[in-house]
């Protein structure tokens, strides 16, 4: 995938964070959020590539390894959905308090390839947030990337993140269709009612020219992924994000192998092509 | 060069005066390396020390800075660069300190703390005379009698050790005991291990294609998944990082790990990739022998034996070398 | 000897033959005469991989715990301590004994000091016996190496857990390897909870090693595994022997894993008990 | 912690107290204004059964000198049988500490009625006058503690 | 982090002339997690809870940490305060800062850093705290009365009378008890079947009331207000639908069988009604000793009943009901003194009878029509010996206690004799005479003078002689060794449990004191409930007592139960202990030490790898469990966790402390 960036922006060593404030806390559903992050000082903490990760910890209580969703002049932003203690003690913060963050870590989405391609984008639940740091990236560079195709689902019409982006600001780009579908409707839910892989199917997508970049639950993942293939994609042109449990982010600390492979250096981009290649323990 | 055995002492006091020495000693009834403290027998025949060096390097707890909490967080990293020599380190101790260094100075990243104290040891390596019955360094590949990567490397000349620098920081060495160094030695290098392993060339790759082969539902089965292979094993280098919290102060540690714990890869959900000890002991096996090799061009079995002596459950990673070579 | 070596491999070997069991737990050979391993003997051909000698030191019974939903009936050869260690995990029902084999062969120690205090070479419970019963003797010395330890002063006493501790490695082999340590996630590996912390220092040694005593000596088998599979050679049984004996002077007589189904100490209480704390 | 080593030297000490009987006892030695040492912290539980013997542990581990567990008699107990386990857990951890080197002085466990405020003030007095005699504790305590804090240069 | 607000009170100068209260809530503000911190005259006034609502607002506060007095006092006020926050009113921890601290301290400087201390602990264990809610379950009011004797038959008419329903249980064919069986009682020497057959008929014909007799309790789960119990009604073989009570079967029936009712002195038939006034007037078949049902010849009974309401098919039936409460009236026994003491001759005179025996003898309807007749030769005896605290009072032989209704019926049968049969001696031997209750000490005295002649001592032997009992004992007050001559010997046994009170009690998840009788919550407040809520004590199952107490108990109990019922749901206390099945290995070292069969284990689905499996956990029923933590610290594993006071928030404290 895209060219391992091993900029280093910690004062020399990886393993130590630097403090971030967090500037502003968005609510996307009631389990997850978004925190927009800045240095103390005002600026960006680092320029991470679409599709890369950055270790973030509430101070005294753990880091985790989160996705860069958005990036702005001087600030960066990740969502983070509520799942154990680490992720409840950020959604506890208030805006203003300091947390810290260390990165960027892993590789990103191959922006390079991916020019002069159409582009479908899949997500699923909080799936959308590795992904929408690339639409984000083609929607600032819009003349290099063909039509695109923004497909979406959660659970229930509450549970769909950055709703913002998807109901106002992407459907208004030039040549970009956004389809959503969430698993269970609701009484004021007019939208497309079904499980994503369905509704990928229902949208008769023709490969030509067309890449996938595919992020969502592993269930989800499969079967997508299986749908893709029966509709004429190939590996290659299917990429997909991995979640391994990662401690150093650094490719040092061995537990994210896949093979050979350490997902927090060498992924977490992969196409279908090359997972095929890794031993089957994901 | 080499050194008068009776001079030992001598020698490592020069070298105690401006560095931590550790030497193979003993410490209630395990060999293992300890800080030399100005007298202590210097155990450097016999078995090879119980535990490997490693935690000299990458200590086994290692902080790495402390935090402060509150309105505005203060993080402070712990900078230590200590001045040591290893003295008496084997050839299978010493190719894992160049799997180390594989594993902490390359592919991208550096990583500091290793590296400091890297960058800060002196490695006087020790030609082995005496393989136990568990050692098979030299079907890794390996020569028990010369370690390449050591600063200097010594061997038995019976009343002399026969010393010689390899590196600049060796030659230092040697410069700095030259009082007590004579010209000339010759020592014994003809040891071999006795216990032969079929690690052929092609096994790793052969492996690689074997994940799914039915071999791994026999060899991992007596597995307990405590962790004592990787704990004793030179070359395993996994850590967790994890902080410890006073009031609002606290220090971020990282400290050693094993893949061979059943919580070792499981996720926030529950998700395991490696959810039984078929998936953990195939993972440690293939890192040993095939992953590390795809990755650095050389395994990560030294051939020290510690694992197959210390193994709980008897398991033996030379049977299934062999084992895996024969499928 | 031999002729027990036959008996069990041909009592395998009709088990698996007759499908009674899955397979069988048992010891095989190693590379060298004087180690054996725990192995699975899962197709009758296989049957004479099965050993029998003075070096069968390993537990056989806790690696039912890895197949605790099993198809069909695990078999597994036991011996006294064995058999102790099915009772000790049926008692907390973690296992059930309609899914196990027994296959009992009475033992007559092992390359194992904690052999010589052995009360009970034959196995308790078995569904087929293999040769015939040894000789049990009382041990009359069982808390004799606690006792002695307990005249040291306290300071002594600390010194000398403090230096043991100091070289544990946290490898948790004690605990993985006990018949009594059979809970879904150790206390010890829920960092989060806040238990113990993951660095591998003398007091967080010092405090897993009381812990462990703590959580496993009411309910002590007594098979010594702990101490066997130590790598840095901890004497962890004094831990537990100690717990032991208090129970037997506070308690009275008291063992663990028979075939009785007393709950153990702490769970269960009498209103005459001892009260120190007036 | 160089305040620990001087002769004003005031031990930690933590006491478990049951909410029925210990802590309602303390509370009347307050209504009383009875005196005793200001060393003396209660961490209030419902019943002396739910203290965890590895609390006590995590109490010598963090610098306390000493742990007092306090119940309400045998027979009393607002859970009926609640302090039969704490005897039996209690008796069988002091004596496990004391054998690896914690003075029993150091881990006591006493029963304390509601209406006993002079006893719970007799006997923190006296622990806390025992432990002073015994000095301060080293065993168990961990690194961070006995090093003297986070952030030293 | 959390949002933590910190509020420390002055309480006047309770608190501020000890505890410098400002320096308190400015240390709390380094505190991780504290947000807010200030101190304040009183908290617990009008606008000091206002203040802390004010600042929840201000500073959107999520927990908070008040330094007062002790939460004895005052937890619940601030709870309730929270309820009308954002606040959940469980995100509250006080700091105890009065009566533990300014109360007991004179140094304001060492008062003060203990205060800190403290509030520290607060802050640290409030920061783990998180949201509980109270929850409501309904109370089904309807009562179940397990036992029939006067215990039951009055708790159960106090219930029914105040309108509510209540199941009256009773193994044996008849209500009554034992109190049916008396003569007289004492003092006033009322008709004891005159007083309570009313009540008996009153029970049968109760709208209210179900009466079940032969029925045993057979399975009880469930908490209060929702007790589901399984009920086993023992097969009769007769159809009390159709059965009239005519009696014909009775007196046509070939078969005797010596009757219970007048302890062994006579005989009933294998169909009977234990006695003329039994509730339900019907009879049952005795199946031991029935030919019909025994040899399968006979069968008279069926052939003269002219309703046909003999079924000799009857077989045991179960049913259940949910009931909101549960009073337990089962009752005593008299010790078997038989084996006990061999010295009087253990059981083998006919004329060493128990005072339940001389009760029947000396009763109207009794065996011998209320003359007092020695059973072995019918004749009347001139000369009686009494012995009081036979079995009670000797812990060597019987039982510690005193049996309490001895003394007083001792009395009255040695009054009873000396009144019968004019020119008889009446010997009592006693340890004490003990007289506590109205008109009792009169009675005693009005016996003595009667003429009875107590004796001070204990009987040693009890041996015939020529046809008359000699009692051999000592006379302690003199100091002499004593016999006495008698033609008929007394024996005032001890009460012991009625028979099965064991199997109960293990039903209904409630203890027992070591000798047998069934734990009262609290020995002087909570006398009448048990540790289980909703089930409740009457009578002598909980310790001997006489008839007036236990009478008193009843209504007591039934006043208790009125109480549940008169709220149509009960709140519960969140605080109790909760599983995390994820962890749980299911080993139930949690369930043996719960004193409220609150914890059971259950079977889950959950998987293992790709197989589905059945797996045991423990599981806790909130509504049975008091929050005592007992199990929580019996987990090894931690999966078992007291919700308020969880292991994580005190391991908190504990850190905190030490800092």
């Amino acid at each position: 995938m895209g060219e391992i960036n091993h900029e280093c922006t910690c004062h020399g060593n990886p393993l130590v964070p630097q403090v971030v404030k967090v500037i502003k806390i968005t609510q996307e559903t009631p389990d997850v959020k978004t925190f927009r992050m800045q240095t103390p000082d005002g600026k960006k903490p680092f320029a991470p590539l679409p599709g890369q990760l950055g270790m973030i910890s509430v101070v005294g209580v753990g880091e985790g390894m989160f996705s860069i969703t958005a990036q702005g002049e001087d600030w960066i932003e990740s969502s983070i959905k509520k799942v154990g203690m680490l992720t409840e003690a950020f959604h506890e913060l208030a805006e203003g308090q300091e947390i810290a963050i260390r990165g960027p870590y892993g590789n990103h989405f191959p922006v390079e390839a991916l020019k002069g391609k159409d582009l479908i984008f899949i997500g699923g639940g909080i799936g959308l947030a590795p992904v929408r740091s690339l639409i984000r990236y083609c929607m600032e560079h819009r003349e290099d990337y063909g039509h695109i195709d923004i497909v979406y689902g959660s659970r229930s019409p509450e549970d769909l993140c950055f709703k913002e982006d998807l109901f106002q600001n992407w459907p208004k780009e030039k040549d970009t269709r956004v389809e959503i579908t969430v698993d269970r409707g609701n009484e004021t839910w007019e939208g497309n009612v079904g499980f994503v892989p369905a509704y990928v199917e229902e949208l008769a997508f023709s490969p030509e020219n067309k890449k996938v970049i595919l992020c969502g639950p592993p269930i989800m993942i499969k079967f997508t992924s299986e749908a893709l293939v029966r509709m004429g994609f190939a590996k290659e042109d299917v990429i997909t994000t991995l979640e391994m449990r990662m401690k150093c982010g650094i490719g040092k600390c061995g537990r994210c192998n896949i093979g050979s492979k350490y997902v927090c250096l060498d992924g977490p981009v992969f196409n279908l092509a090359e997972l095929d290649e890794l031993p089957d323990e994901k | 060069m080499q050194l008068k055995k009776t001079d030992l002492t001598g020698a490592l006091k020069i070298l105690a005066a401006d560095a931590s020495v550790f030497v193979p000693g003993e410490i209630e009834g395990i060999k293992r390396f300890v800080l030399w403290d100005g007298e202590s027998d210097v155990d450097l025949g016999g078995a090879n020390t119980q535990l490997p060096p490693k935690d000299i390097l990458f200590p086994c707890t290692e902080k790495m800075y402390n935090y402060k909490m509150g309105d505005s967080i203060e993080i402070k990293e712990i900078v230590e660069k200590p001045r040591q020599v290893i003295f008496g380190i084997r050839p299978c101790d010493m190719r894992s300190i160049d799997c180390m260094d594989h594993v902490f100075l390359e592919k991208g990243f550096v990583d500091s703390y290793y590296s400091r104290k890297r960058e800060n040891v002196t490695l006087i390596a020790m030609g082995c005379t005496t393989p136990e019955r568990t050692c098979f360094c030299d079907s890794m590949g390996l020569d028990p009698n010369n370690a390449p990567n050591a600063d200097v490397m010594m061997n038995d000349g019976g009343d002399t050790l026969v010393l010689e620098a390899y590196t600049e920081k060796g030659k230092a060495v040697l410069e700095a005991l030259n009082g007590l160094l004579s010209e000339g030695g010759q020592a014994k290098k003809d040891t071999a291990c006795t216990l032969k392993v079929n690690m052929t060339p092609e096994l790793p790759e052969k492996l690689a294609g074997m994940f799914d082969h039915p071999i791994w539902d026999e060899v991992t089965r007596a597995c307990i998944g405590c962790a004592t292979c990787t704990y004793v094993c030179p070359t395993c280098y996994c850590f967790d990082i994890d902080s410890d919290n006073h009031g609002a102060e606290g220090t971020k540690f990282r400290c050693w790990d094993s893949c061979m714990f059943s919580d070792y890869t499981r996720m926030a959900g529950g998700h395991d990739p490696r959810p039984t000890k078929k998936e953990r002991v195939r993972n440690r096996y293939m890192h040993k022998l095939s992953y590390f090799h795809e990755r650095y061009g050389q395994h990560l079995c030294v051939g020290c034996g510690r694992c197959v002596e210390k193994c709980p459950a008897h398991m033996d990673i030379t049977m299934f070398i062999d084992k895996a070579a024969e499928v | 000897m031999s002729s027990i070596i036959e008996e069990l491999q041909s009592t395998v070997k009709k088990l698996l033959e007759d499908g009674t069991v899955g397979y069988v737990i048992g010891w095989g050979a190693t590379r060298f005469p004087d180690r054996t391993t725990p192995v699975f003997i899962t197709r009758p051909e296989d049957a004479h991989k099965l050993v029998w000698n003075h070096y069968c030191v390993n537990g056989t019974a806790k690696y039912a715990l890895d197949d605790r939903y099993p198809e069909k009936k695990i078999g597994i050869i036991i011996r006294g301590c064995d058999s102790r260690a099915v009772n000790r995990m049926i008692q907390d029902n973690q296992l059930k004994r309609e899914n196990l084999y027994l296959i009992g062969i009475p033992c007559d120690g092992k390359e194992n000091p904690v052999c010589e205090g052995c009360q009970h070479k034959n196995p308790l419970v078995y569904d087929v016996l293999i040769g015939t019963p040894v000789e049990e003797k009382i041990n009359p010395d069982r808390f004799k190496e606690v006792a002695e330890f307990e005249k040291l002063s306290q300071d002594e006493k600390y010194e000398y857990w403090a230096k043991q501790y100091d070289k544990c490695i946290h490898c948790y082999a004690c605990r993985n390897v006990c018949p009594a340590c059979n809970c879904k996630e150790c206390y010890a590996d829920q960092y989060r909870v806040g238990w113990q912390g993951k660095q591998n220092n003398r007091n967080s040694n010092q405090v897993y090693g009381l812990t462990r005593a703590f959580h496993v000596g009411d309910r002590c088998i007594e098979c010594g595994e702990c101490e066997r599979v130590c790598p840095m050679g901890l004497p962890i049984m004094r831990q537990t022997k100690k717990m032991l004996k208090d129970i037997n002077d506070l308690f009275g007589d008291y063992e663990c894993g028979l075939n009785d189904s007393r709950p153990h100490v702490l769970g269960e209480f009498d209103l005459q008990d001892r009260d120190e704390f007036m | 912690m160089s305040v620990k080593r001087d002769e004003n030297w005031e031990p930690q000490i933590l006491a478990f107290c049951c909410n029925w009987c210990t802590y309602t006892g303390a509370d009347l030695a307050g209504l009383n204004r009875m005196k005793y040492p200001e060393n003396v912290r209660v961490v209030r539980v419902p019943c002396s059964s739910r203290v965890n013997p590895q609390f006590i542990l995590r109490a010598f581990q963090k610098g306390c000198d000493g742990v007092l567990v306090c119940g309400c008699h045998p027979g009393d107990c607002h859970y009926a049988t609640g302090n039969y386990f704490t005897r039996r857990r209690f008796m069988l951890m002091q004596r496990l500490l004391e054998y690896n080197g914690i003075d029993p002085k150091r881990f006591q466990a006493r029963w304390i009625s509601g209406s006993e405020a002079a006893k719970f003030r007799d006997t923190v007095t006296r622990v806390s006058q025992e432990i002073k005699e015994l000095g301060p504790n080293k065993k168990f305590q961990e690194e961070w503690y006995s090093e003297g804090g986070a952030g030293n240069e | 982090m959390s949002r933590i607000g910190v509020f420390v009170c002055h309480c006047g100068t309770n608190i501020a002339g000890t505890v410098d209260v400002a320096r308190v809530a400015e240390a709390m503000k380094a505190e991780p997690g504290v947000v807010f911190a200030t101190d304040y005259k009183y908290m617990c006034s009008e606008p000091g809870q206002q203040m802390v609502k004010d600042m929840i607002k201000e500073h959107k506060l999520d927990r908070i940490v008040i330094c007062s007095c002790t939460p004895r006092m005052h937890e619940n006020t601030f709870r309730k305060m929270l309820k009308d926050t954002d606040v959940n009113p469980y995100m509250l921890e006080i700091a105890n800062i009065r009566e533990q601290c300014s109360w007991v301290h004179t140094d304001k400087e060492k008062a003060t850093e203990k205060a800190i201390a403290l509030a520290r602990m607060a802050v640290a264990k409030v920061g783990r705290d998180f949201p509980l809610f109270t929850s409501t379950i309904p109370i089904h009011k309807k009562a179940l009365v397990i036992g029939g004797g006067i215990a039951g038959i009055q708790a159960a008419l106090d219930i029914a009378d105040a309108g509510y329903q209540v199941t009256l249980l009773e193994r044996e064919p008849s209500i009554g008890g034992r109190m049916v069986m008396l003569d007289k009682t004492f003092p006033t020497l009322d008709c004891s079947a005159c007083i309570s057959t009313p009540k008996m008929v009153e029970v049968s014909a109760h709208p209210n009331i179900e009466l079940r007799t032969s029925c045993e309790l057979e399975d009880v789960s469930g908490y209060v207000g929702n007790f589901e119990v399984t009920i086993r009604q023992k097969a009769r073989y007769v159809n009390h639908d159709i059965c009239t009570g005519c009696g014909l079967c009775e007196t046509k029936c070939p078969t005797k069988v010596i009757s219970e009712f007048n302890q062994g002195m006579s005989e009933r038939r294998a169909i009977y009604k234990s006695f003329a006034q039994a509730v339900p007037a019907k009879p049952v078949i005795d199946p031991d000793h029935c030919r019909k049902l025994q040899e399968g010849k006979c069968g008279v009974c069926q052939a003269v009943c002219p309703l046909k309401a003999i079924n000799f098919e009857d077989k045991d039936t179960t049913f259940t009901d949910t009931y909101g409460a549960i009073i337990v009236s089962t009752g005593y026994q008299l010790i078997q003194w038989q084996d006990l003491y061999p010295e009087y001759g253990g059981g083998r005179f006919k004329d060493v009878i128990s005072g339940l025996q001389f009760e029947r003898l000396v009763n109207a309807s009794g065996p011998t029509e209320g003359h007092i007749l020695r059973p072995s030769d019918q004749t009347e005896p001139k000369d009686v010996v009494i012995v009081k605290c036979v079995g009670s009072r000797d812990p060597k032989k019987g039982k510690s206690y005193c049996s309490r209704a001895c003394c007083m019926y001792a009395a009255k049968h040695a009054h009873q004799i000396l009144e019968k049969i004019p020119d008889s001696n009446v010997y009592v031997f006693y340890m004490d005479v003990r007289t506590p209750g109205k008109g009792y000490e009169e009675f005693y005295d009005r016996t003595r003078k009667d003429g009875a002649n107590y004796i001070r001592g204990r009987v040693a032997k009890i041996y015939k002689e020529g046809g008359r009992l000699i009692c051999r004992g000592e006379d302690s007050l003199l100091g002499r060794q004593v016999t006495v001559e008698a033609d008929l010997v007394i024996l005032e046994t001890a009460m012991v449990p009625a028979d099965g009170i064991g199997e109960v009690v293990h039903k209904l998840g409630i203890a027992m004191d070591a000798d047998g009788w069934v734990q009262e919550a609290h020995p002087k407040l909570r006398p009448v409930e048990t540790q289980t809520a909703g089930v409740y004590l009457a009578g002598t199952c909980q310790g001997p007592k006489d008839i007036p107490d236990t009478v008193a108990q009843a209504s007591a109990a039934a006043a208790k139960v009125c109480g549940l019922f008169s709220k149509s749901e009960m709140e519960t206390s969140p605080m109790t202990s909760k599983v995390d099945q994820s962890k749980c290995c299911g080993c139930g070292h949690c369930e043996v030490c719960c004193p409220y069969k609150a914890i059971t284990l259950v079977e889950i689905d959950d998987r293992e790898g790709p197989k589905k499996i059945r797996r045991t956990v423990a599981s806790v029923n909130s509504g049975l469990c008091q929050g005592c933590g007992c199990c929580a610290a019996a987990c090894r594993t931690g999966a078992i966790d007291l919700l308020g006071f969880t292991n994580d928030q005190i391991l908190r404290e504990v850190d905190a402390l030490c800092q």
